[in-house]
């Protein structure tokens, strides 16, 4: 119990850490949001519509930085994460509902194809260690070195040139109106596969290489080897016995990978042009938009945390070793 | 065959002087997050090192003498007790302070496989060594001279051939060799010896055994030599103390402790060590007779009164409650002495030899 | 490779036409005052809300065209404006339009800063019969066509929210031909009125409009047909766009009166030497610029010496300026600066006239990279005149922050624009807007531009009760510009349009310039109207 | 003698192949007799382990086994059959049903994740696919009560139990299919000197019950001279002398196990003069010519250092050593008289 | 640190990691003397594929792409070894404190870099990065150290709260040892294989950071490197008008760079940990050619084979 109040509090210290860092951060940033929001329409928006923007934004009254922190504290402690400016005046909480889904949809999915697939790929690498299966392991490391973005218009590029029909953008067809119907999941599944397919591909190789290093280390423990002796089926002792063992590391990896979930998709969605949470980010940043930069720390921080706590979790689960605190 | 009188000639020391002293000595390490539970691993240790005498601590595993000897060597703070150098009381932690203590007591850890720096020669750790404590002599020559002595103690000659290795280099006796070379560097007084040949083959035990005699007698070191194998306690200790889940329970000569154990633990331990001439029929003592000779006790709660009277074959009603003080064995007259209820009464001679 | 699941689709009557715009995942909010709102984003707040008047924006210099407003009169020097509201004008949800709604209109723009996007100086509004009269603070000759564009909304509606500034209008009410069918944040799709709309209702049956995330995935979506109207730079786009269906894909970009150009801080030593800034703009190919810069379309070029984009601007051209170009001459340039004082080191470089060799630092932020593309290109010509140029990429808040405040040598900005020239050359030379370095200057003249003369054109021109002096005032703007380089135009803004008549015919066109052809513009509903399926 | 369990017949190991090939057990012949506890004794590095591992072919790579047979009599009768012509399938059957292994250290041959019920049930369920999981809870029930281990410990994680009763935990599965053979690898160096005699007499206990046969492995001489029946000794991977436990003790016949047995303070008895071993074990990549022990022993004679010495019956006893002291000497060299002493 | 030079350098993999790496620093040092144009300097070949004359093709406005990517280098390796550098340093001093001293200060420490784990870096760097748009590669780089140095921290406190109980620490100690020269000479030695490996994985990941800012555009990062180069052809849609030319050569020059410094961590990996030594040796040939298989708990048996008959008749 004392265990877990623990970590509690750490997560808690975390947190308030990370929302400090994360409110002011952006702050630093020269510059307001009617400015980004001009620049991004270039010509389009009169200098004359400057005023109003301000107006709208409630920029034109100033105030102390210190009381806009202790402001933000105060809204974000009753749920309310603000309005975003880009998209004044939607509440940041309703951007991130809908373009949350998309991020998490595709990388935690992406990622959980890559975590089990590299896992699994590991787990046989380091079993049947020497074989043909490990020629792959240079191969997916020279995939791993290079830029996921790279290999992603890449992609595009073949595909268009080869005048494939295979979408390449978006999260589902234009036409589409989304609803949990089979056209429209069909096209989701479909808009995601290539961007999945380049994180899958491109974050593969850590997995399967600390499983794989894993494996050989678990390999030559002498229970390994007692489970051999006792007779028991090869599958039983690579899964059950070695496998099992092996995983630890690569759990907190993945709790680790699964709160990085949105750096590492943000370049991918700004390539496949993929509506997450990633593409959001950067619109953000073009636009200053503080609000929903926060939320977007906010989330991604959260993320983290609960993947940690996850892991933590998972590890009392996995390796009963560790309950013996508590 | 006890406390020789070799003093050399020239040397002032006298052999059987009182170098290191614990009184006392308690340490309590907590367990758990914050909790207010703690292992009771050393509790109320009393013991003498002299000049020129080893002396053996023995006892089941974890029953606290690796922490004697690291509280003995300043290692870890204590919790209570008392330790004298030449009848000073010292607590030092590090400093100046401690190098001064560590010029004159040395540890060598129990394997020599881990205490040496895997990323350094034995050159470097020697030199180390003897900078440390100011015993590098002048210059290069004086160093490269000093290197070759050191090796020479402890007879791994010639030195070049050693000095420039690293440990993976090396045999395990030959690095226990140099863990000894280490601390004879700082020309200590005593040297706490823990398990020092523990992790050694059979044919290189013995080497290393020899050294340390030999190496009682030439420099007159008081030595702490800690093991769990009785019979080489008999062979190359003076005095024997003997340990039970951080207690002493009973100690003496070498001879006497383990030709006439008094204490039921250290029976039962003596009575334990294998012994090949069992097979030529003799029976069994009766300590091993019963079904289960028990699990050693938990030290964050351990047993009241006496700590052994769980498994104690002849546990008293008292031993239950009582902790018992050290009584003198009677029919040894060199200081023999256990803490047993069963020595309490002074007629308490038919229990006392059972081997 | 149209989409299109539940309606007929598209080159039909009553079909589809997919239109797009690279902005990515909108939120629902259909204000049309608010510029944050997905109806201006993606442009579909003038298929829902009609303005007074339809104006060409292709043609600046014609007189609007009726549109809510049947007829209106400008008086006391542009100070009030008396509307005549169209009778028959139903809202979408079968009330009539009054003069009442368009007087509403006016007082939520007076009464919301926010909403007042155009920044008009109204001071008071007010309404008789289907009449309805608005008093400005100042003239507002300049800003006549932006009054005229102004929303009419439902005064029940509006009048009934809380808060119309921060309203998203989940159910947009207006006058225009369609009405919001669907909404997700990458496709909003509108419909057009079964019946009450006060004109011929259009043919397209419906309009969907597809945000893309970005401007590769717009481009695709525009050359495989998904897309059949945008508005998108696309690199190279002859090749890449209109050579995929030569037929069909067509790029209409006709200029407006504004124009891009590289801004020099006129109080920068030794750039306050008007010889100098005269000799940067004859090295400057404007051509280059916009061959390889804006990929031979997007942005018009601009070579009249006046900065005027053509042909929108000829009708403002003075004789002394008409058909007057500016071209690359490296040896007038040469011999100009050898005139007045400077000189040119054995290795080329430029010494100003105390002695100090010229070197300009060109900033622009380093994401935007059309700019940046034309920025190489202008240190490439600068090289010619021995002028030592370096490019720096700046964020772009911090561009922003210095190009306001007066803190930089040279940059590529645009200028404002309207139905006159006058905004385009108040934005850049105005001296009442100048403020002192290092202070923001948010209404324009960020090269610190500084002459009474101009300041004094302006202000005529824009007040002037008759044409004579507002073309004196013209001729001394235009002069200013040719003779006093406050900016070097290259470039002009455009109302233009990426389409394909594959399924729908009437677009405006290089031959028909009936209106410009952006989908946000107050021009798309005109356009929309004018479309016909193919046959 | 009763009968014969296991008989490996020139069993050789290596580490490596080719060139850079270990050869860590060399030629060795030796036999396990229903019933008996067999001792293996010999220095460290003397390729005990590998012998113990090679013939329930359990070595990591780079080992191989590269001659020799190990036959295995079934107890129902039978042809004898050889564990290394068995194919996978074959192997995994015989192991812990036929033959179990105990390892050195209880700490790393239980599973740390999973519970000590679990290990000792999915052996069972390996060999036994038709038994219920409940008769196989029953069954680990019965074998921790076996080794004195209360039941309520089946739910225990390895850490939760002390090294002793991790010991017994193991000693209870390498019983739990009644194997006629248990081999036993240092099962008891980590442990104290209390805990080693509690577990080697629960052993001995439950051999005498279940009548199963023991290879026991260690370097402890003294232990094993207690505790087996009969003691083969290793040095540089070869048997050098094998004879019951006793009359090893009383008279080794080869220099080498002289040399351990002096090697060990008595606990009990007179103080004897210690001798020892001089010198090092032998590099087995550079063995010396002849037999491998000459360069450190002190009867080391002419034909020692060129002929390696086979492993013969000097005399009518059960008991066979390998030392040329013993043994006829080869016919090229003329010394035998002189060597042939004690008999 | 001699010997972990030769086992490094005699791993075929290492070796060409190595000898890549070599290449990247020869050119990061005269890469823009051996660069055959001005980078940015426009010809009157626009948008021309790869030939004798371009090497590598041209951009669109006429740029020859070869002098890009040589002169590109420079900025490339100095922000992934100085971010490399400053990131491993600073891992090293919290991570090995933190570990070595345990109690409020270490538990201290390790909060901080698990605050530094939570926070989303990439974002960080972009937003620092935008805002100090002077600080050019080096406050990139520092940045990018900064921010990266927590998960190397983490692996380096972890072994260190191992190292630290071991018994050469103690018995440095209980000989008089100071602290300091405990941790610089006892603690350090022990771990530089940890902290290379480290390093080589900031480096990449500092490499991936720069090129992939540059390539969306973030300022502050000079002119020319193989990130701008792709921003360039990004921007300009090269692969949508076929300039393949413009986006391939950077791309697999960085590939080229990440996969060096793998195979140099391959090294690094096996010596730390000597069990994925050789692991790949599984078909082994006996010594009379016959292949044979290595098999964890199936031990191979290599002798020749006998006649069944035989060994029935050996039996009893
Ligand atoms: N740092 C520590 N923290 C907590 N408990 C400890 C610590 N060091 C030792 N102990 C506990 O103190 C007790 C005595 O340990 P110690 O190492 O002194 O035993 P030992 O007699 O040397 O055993 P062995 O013969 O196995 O070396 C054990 O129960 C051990 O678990
Ligand atoms: N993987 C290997 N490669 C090469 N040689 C090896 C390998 N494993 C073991 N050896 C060598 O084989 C010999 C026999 O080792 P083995 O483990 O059988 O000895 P042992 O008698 O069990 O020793 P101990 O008493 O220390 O357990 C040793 O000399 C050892 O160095
Ligand atoms: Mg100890
Ligand atoms: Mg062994």
């Amino acid at each position: 119990m004392r265990y877990v109040l623990q970590r509690l509090a750490f997560y808690l210290f975390t947190a308030w850490a990370a929302i400090t860092i994360n409110f002011f951060v952006p702050r630093l940033v020269p510059g307001d949001p009617v400015q980004a929001l001009i620049a991004k329409n270039q010509g389009q928006i009169d200098t004359r519509s400057m005023h109003s923007l301000y107006v709208l934004f409630g920029l034109d009254k100033k105030q102390g930085l210190w009381d806009q922190y202790t402001a933000y504290l105060a809204q974000l402690s009753h749920g309310d994460l603000g309005v975003s400016f880009a998209n004044f005046p939607t509440p940041v909480l309703d951007i991130l509902k809908s373009s949350l889904p998309w991020t998490v949809g595709l990388a935690f999915c992406a990622l959980l194809i890559s975590f089990t697939t590299g896992t699994l790929l590991g787990v046989l690498m380091g079993w049947w260690r020497g074989s043909r299966l490990d020629s792959v392991l240079p191969v997916t490391t020279f995939i791993s070195s290079i830029p996921p973005f790279w290999v992603g218009a890449l992609m595009i590029a073949v595909l268009v040139a080869v005048g494939s029909s295979f979408p390449i953008g978006q999260g589902y067809d234009p036409g589409l109106v989304p609803g949990w119907d089979g056209a429209f999941i069909g096209s989701v599944v479909q808009h995601s596969l290539l961007p999945a397919a380049m994180l899958v591909v491109t974050s593969m190789s850590g997995w399967i290489l600390s499983m794989r290093n894993m494996m050989v280390t678990v390999g030559s423990e002498d229970y390994i080897t007692v489970a051999h002796a006792k007779g028991l089926r090869e599958r039983r002792v690579m899964f059950s016995y070695a496998a099992r063992n092996a995983l630890l590391p690569n759990v907190s990896g993945f709790a680790l990978a699964f709160g990085q979930i949105v750096g590492a998709t943000f370049l991918v969605e700004i390539v496949f042009s993929y509506p997450g949470i990633g593409y959001q980010t950067m619109q953000a940043v073009g636009a200053t938009d503080f609000p929903l930069l926060q939320g977007i720390f906010l989330v991604t921080t959260m993320f983290v945390l609960v993947a940690n706590l996850l892991a933590d979790v998972a590890y009392l689960f996995l390796d009963p070793r560790t309950r013996k605190e508590g | 065959m006890t406390a020789g009188q070799t003093a050399t000639e020239g040397q002032t020391v006298t052999v059987g002087q009182t170098v290191l002293e614990a009184d006392g000595l308690t340490k309590h390490f907590p367990v758990g997050r914050r909790g207010g539970r703690v292992v009771h691993a050393v509790d109320d240790v009393t013991l003498t090192l002299r000049r020129g005498r080893v002396t053996a601590l023995v006892g089941e595993s974890g029953s606290g003498k690796s922490t004697v000897a690291r509280l003995l060597a300043q290692l870890y703070p204590r919790t209570g007790g008392d330790i004298r150098l030449h009848g000073e009381s010292v607590t030092v932690r590090r400093g100046r302070r401690f190098r001064a203590y560590a010029r004159r007591v040395q540890m060598i850890f129990q394997d020599p496989f881990a205490s040496l720096n895997p990323t350094h020669t034995i050159r470097y750790h020697l030199t180390r060594a003897l900078r440390i404590h100011g015993n590098a002599g002048e210059g290069r020559a004086g160093l490269e001279q000093a290197l070759t002595e050191l090796l020479g103690k402890v007879s791994l000659t010639p030195a070049e051939r050693y000095l420039d290795k690293y440990p993976h280099e090396l045999s395990g006796g030959q690095r226990q060799r140099v863990a000894i070379a280490r601390a004879l560097a700082a020309d200590p007084e005593a040297l706490l010896a823990d398990e020092p040949v523990s992790m050694l083959d059979v044919s290189i035990r013995l080497g290393v055994l020899n050294l340390l005699a030999e190496l009682k007698e030439r420099l007159h070191l008081a030595v702490l030599y800690i093991t769990h194998d009785i019979a080489s306690a008999r062979y190359f200790a003076d005095d024997t103390l003997v340990m039970y889940a951080g207690r002493m329970v009973e100690g003496g000569d070498s001879e006497s402790v383990t030709q006439h154990p008094a204490h039921p633990y250290t029976r039962l331990l003596i009575a334990s060590a294998p012994d090949p001439d069992r097979i030529l029929g003799e029976v069994l003592p009766e300590e091993l007779n019963d079904e289960d000779t028990g699990e050693p006790p938990s030290l964050i709660a351990p047993p009241s009164g006496c700590r052994f009277h769980p498994r104690c074959p002849a546990a008293m009603e008292r031993c239950h409650d009582e902790l018992p003080p050290r009584f003198d064995v009677p029919d040894s007259g060199t200081g023999h002495w256990a803490a047993c209820w069963l020595y309490a009464e002074p007629a308490a001679g038919k229990e006392g030899d059972a081997a | 490779a149209c989409g299109g699941s539940s309606s007929k689709s598209g080159g039909s009557a009553g079909g589809v036409l997919n239109i797009g715009m690279p902005n990515g995942p909108q939120t629902e909010n259909n204000n049309p005052f608010l510029g944050t709102s997905a109806g201006a984003s993606l442009g579909y707040r003038w298929m829902i809300y009609e303005p007074l008047a339809m104006v060409n924006f292709a043609k600046p210099a014609e007189q609007p065209r009726p549109w809510l407003a049947t007829k209106w009169d400008w008086a006391d020097n542009f100070k009030t404006l008396t509307l005549t509201v169209r009778d028959g004008v139903k809202f979408s949800d079968g009330s009539p339009m009054t003069a009442d709604d368009v007087a509403y209109s006016f007082q939520l723009l007076k009464d919301h800063a926010a909403l007042n996007f155009n920044a008009l100086a109204i001071d008071s509004v007010s309404s008789s019969g289907n009449q309805v009269t608005v008093k400005f603070t100042t003239s507002q000759f300049v800003t006549q066509q932006r009054v005229l564009q102004t929303f009419v909304v439902p005064k029940a509606i509006w009048s009934k929210m809380a808060d119309p500034a921060t309203d998203a209008v989940k159910n947009p009410v207006g006058t225009g031909p369609y009405t919001l069918k669907s909404f997700t944040p990458q496709t909003v799709t509108l419909t057009v009125r079964k019946s009450g709309y006060w004109q011929t209702a259009p043919q397209v049956g419906e309009l969907r409009y597809t945000s893309y995330t970005g401007n590769d995935t717009q481009t695709t979506a525009l050359t495989t047909g998904a897309c059949e109207w945008s508005y998108v730079f696309i690199p190279n786009a002859k090749q890449v766009f209109a050579a995929k269906d030569p037929a069909h894909n067509k790029l209409y970009f006709p200029p407006n009166l504004s124009a891009d150009g590289l801004w020099i801080n006129t109080t920068v030593k030794p750039f306050d030497n008007v010889a100098l800034r005269r000799a940067m703009s004859m090295v400057i190919n404007r051509q280059d610029i916009f061959v390889q810069g804006e990929s031979g379309y997007f942005k018009p070029l601009v070579d009249s010496v006046t900065g005027l984009p053509t042909p929108a601007g000829d009708p403002f051209i003075i004789d002394q300026y008409k058909g007057q170009k500016a071209t690359v001459d490296v040896a007038g340039a040469k011999a100009l600066l050898t005139q007045n004082g400077f000189s040119f080191a054995s290795d080329g470089s430029l010494k100003d006239p105390s002695g100090k060799p010229v070197s300009i630092t060109l900033t622009d932020p380093a994401g935007w990279s059309d700019y940046q593309t034309i920025l190489s290109i202008i240190a490439d010509n600068f090289k010619q005149i021995g002028i030592k140029t370096s490019i720096d990429k700046a964020d772009q808040n911090a561009w922003f922050k210095n190009v306001g405040s007066g803190n930089f040598q040279a940059t590529m900005h645009w200028s404002n624009g309207g139905g006159t020239p006058y905004d385009m050359y108040q934005n850049i030379m105005d001296g009442n807007s100048l403020k002192p370095i290092g202070t923001d200057s948010p209404a324009g003249n960020y090269g610190r531009f500084n002459d009474p003369a101009a300041t004094k054109a302006l202000q005529d021109y824009a007040n002037a009760t008759d044409d004579a002096t507002r073309q004196a005032a013209l001729a001394t703007l235009e002069k200013t510009m040719v003779e006093q380089v406050p900016m070097i135009p290259t470039s002009a803004g455009n109302v233009g349009a990426e389409y394909s008549s594959k399924h729908w015919t009437g677009w405006p066109d290089d031959s028909n310039q009936y209106n410009g052809g952006q989908p946000t513009i107050e021009a798309a509903l005109d356009v929309v109207l004018h479309l016909k399926p193919a046959s | 003698m009763s009968q014969p369990v296991l008989e490996l017949k020139g069993l050789c190991v290596d580490y490596g192949l080719g060139e850079q090939a270990v050869h860590a057990v060399r030629d060795v012949d030796l036999v396990l007799h229903r019933g008996e506890v067999l001792g293996l004794a010999g220095e460290s590095g003397s390729g005990k382990s590998t012998l113990a591992y090679g013939l329930t072919r359990l070595l990591p790579p780079p080992g191989v086994i590269s001659g020799g047979k190990v036959l295995y009599h079934p107890r129902e009768g039978g042809p004898a059959v050889d564990v290394l012509r068995m194919t996978d399938e074959q192997l995994r059957r015989f192991r812990w049903a036929e033959a179990s292994i105990v390892f050195q250290g209880a700490m790393n041959s239980l599973n740390p994740v999973h519970r000590v019920s679990t290990q000792l049930t999915d052996v069972i369920a390996a060999h036994d696919p038709a038994s219920s999981p409940s008769s196989r809870l029953a069954r680990a029930k019965e074998l921790l009560a076996l080794v004195g281990i209360a039941a309520d410990r089946l739910d225990a994680y390895p850490h939760q139990l002390s090294g002793g009763m991790r010991q017994r935990v193991m000693i209870a599965m390498a019983l739990a299919l009644e194997p006629q053979v248990v081999i036993m690898d240092e099962p008891t160096t980590a442990l104290d000197v209390v805990m080693q005699r509690q577990i080697l007499r629960k052993l001995v206990e439950l051999r005498e019950r279940l009548g199963f046969s023991v290879v026991f492995i260690t370097h402890d001489l003294s232990l094993l001279v207690e505790f087996s029946d009969r003691i083969a000794i290793m040095y540089g991977g070869r048997i050098v002398e094998e004879a019951p436990a006793a009359e090893l003790y009383r008279d080794p016949l080869h220099p080498y196990s002289d040399g351990l047995l002096h090697a060990f303070p008595p606990l009990r008895g007179p103080r004897r003069e210690l001798a020892g071993i001089p010198g090092s074990p032998p590099d087995l990549r550079a063995m010396p010519t002849g037999c491998a022990f000459h360069p450190r022993c002190p009867k080391a004679f002419a034909p020692c250092a060129e002929r390696e010495p086979q492993l013969l019956a000097p005399g009518p006893a059960p008991r066979t050593v390998a030392c040329w002291l013993h043994t006829e000497a080869p016919p090229e060299s003329g010394v035998a008289e002189e060597a042939v002493t004690t008999g | 640190m001699k010997s972990f030079l030769r086992t490094f350098l005699r791993n075929p993999k290492t070796a060409t990691g190595a000898a890549i790496l070599a290449l990247f620093v020869l050119l990061a040092f005269a890469g823009s003397a051996l660069a055959p144009y001005d980078p940015s300097a426009r010809s009157d070949d626009l948008l021309q594929p790869p030939s004798g004359k371009h090497w590598f093709g041209t951009t669109h406005l006429g740029q020859d792409l070869f002098s890009q990517v040589l002169v590109g280098t420079k900025s490339v390796m100095y922000v992934g070894f100085t971010a490399g550098i400053v990131a491993t340093a600073l891992a090293v001093i919290i991570g090995v404190t933190s570990g070595y001293l345990g109690g409020a200060g270490g538990e201290t420490l390790s909060a901080l870099s698990n605050v530094f784990l939570v926070i989303p870096a990439l974002l960080l760097i972009i937003i620092i990065t935008s805002s100090v748009p002077s600080g050019g590669d080096t406050l990139v780089a520092l940045v990018i150290g900064f921010t990266s140095w927590a998960w190397n921290a983490r692996v380096l406190r972890a072994q260190t709260l191992s190292l630290r109980r071991r018994d050469f620490v103690e018995a440095a100690r209980a000989n008089g040892e100071s602290t300091w020269r405990i941790v610089l000479f006892e603690l350090l030695p022990n771990l530089s294989a940890v902290i290379f490996s480290g390093f080589i994985g900031t480096v990449v990941y500092a490499v991936l950071t720069e090129v992939t800012l540059a390539f969306i555009g973030v300022p502050g990062i000079s002119a020319w490197n193989w990130g701008t180069i792709l921003y360039w052809a990004q921007s300009q849609q090269a692969l949508a008008q076929g300039a393949w030319w413009w986006f391939v050569p950077a791309g697999l020059a960085i590939a080229l760079l990440g996969t060096a410094l793998s195979l140099v961590n391959f090294g690094v990996d096996e010596y730390v940990n000597p069990r994925l030594k050789n692991v790949g040796q599984r078909h082994a040939k006996a010594a009379d050619g016959r292949p044979v298989k290595l098999r964890v708990g199936f031990t191979p048996v290599i002798h020749a084979p006998v006649a069944v008959a035989a060994e029935e008749g050996e039996r009893s």
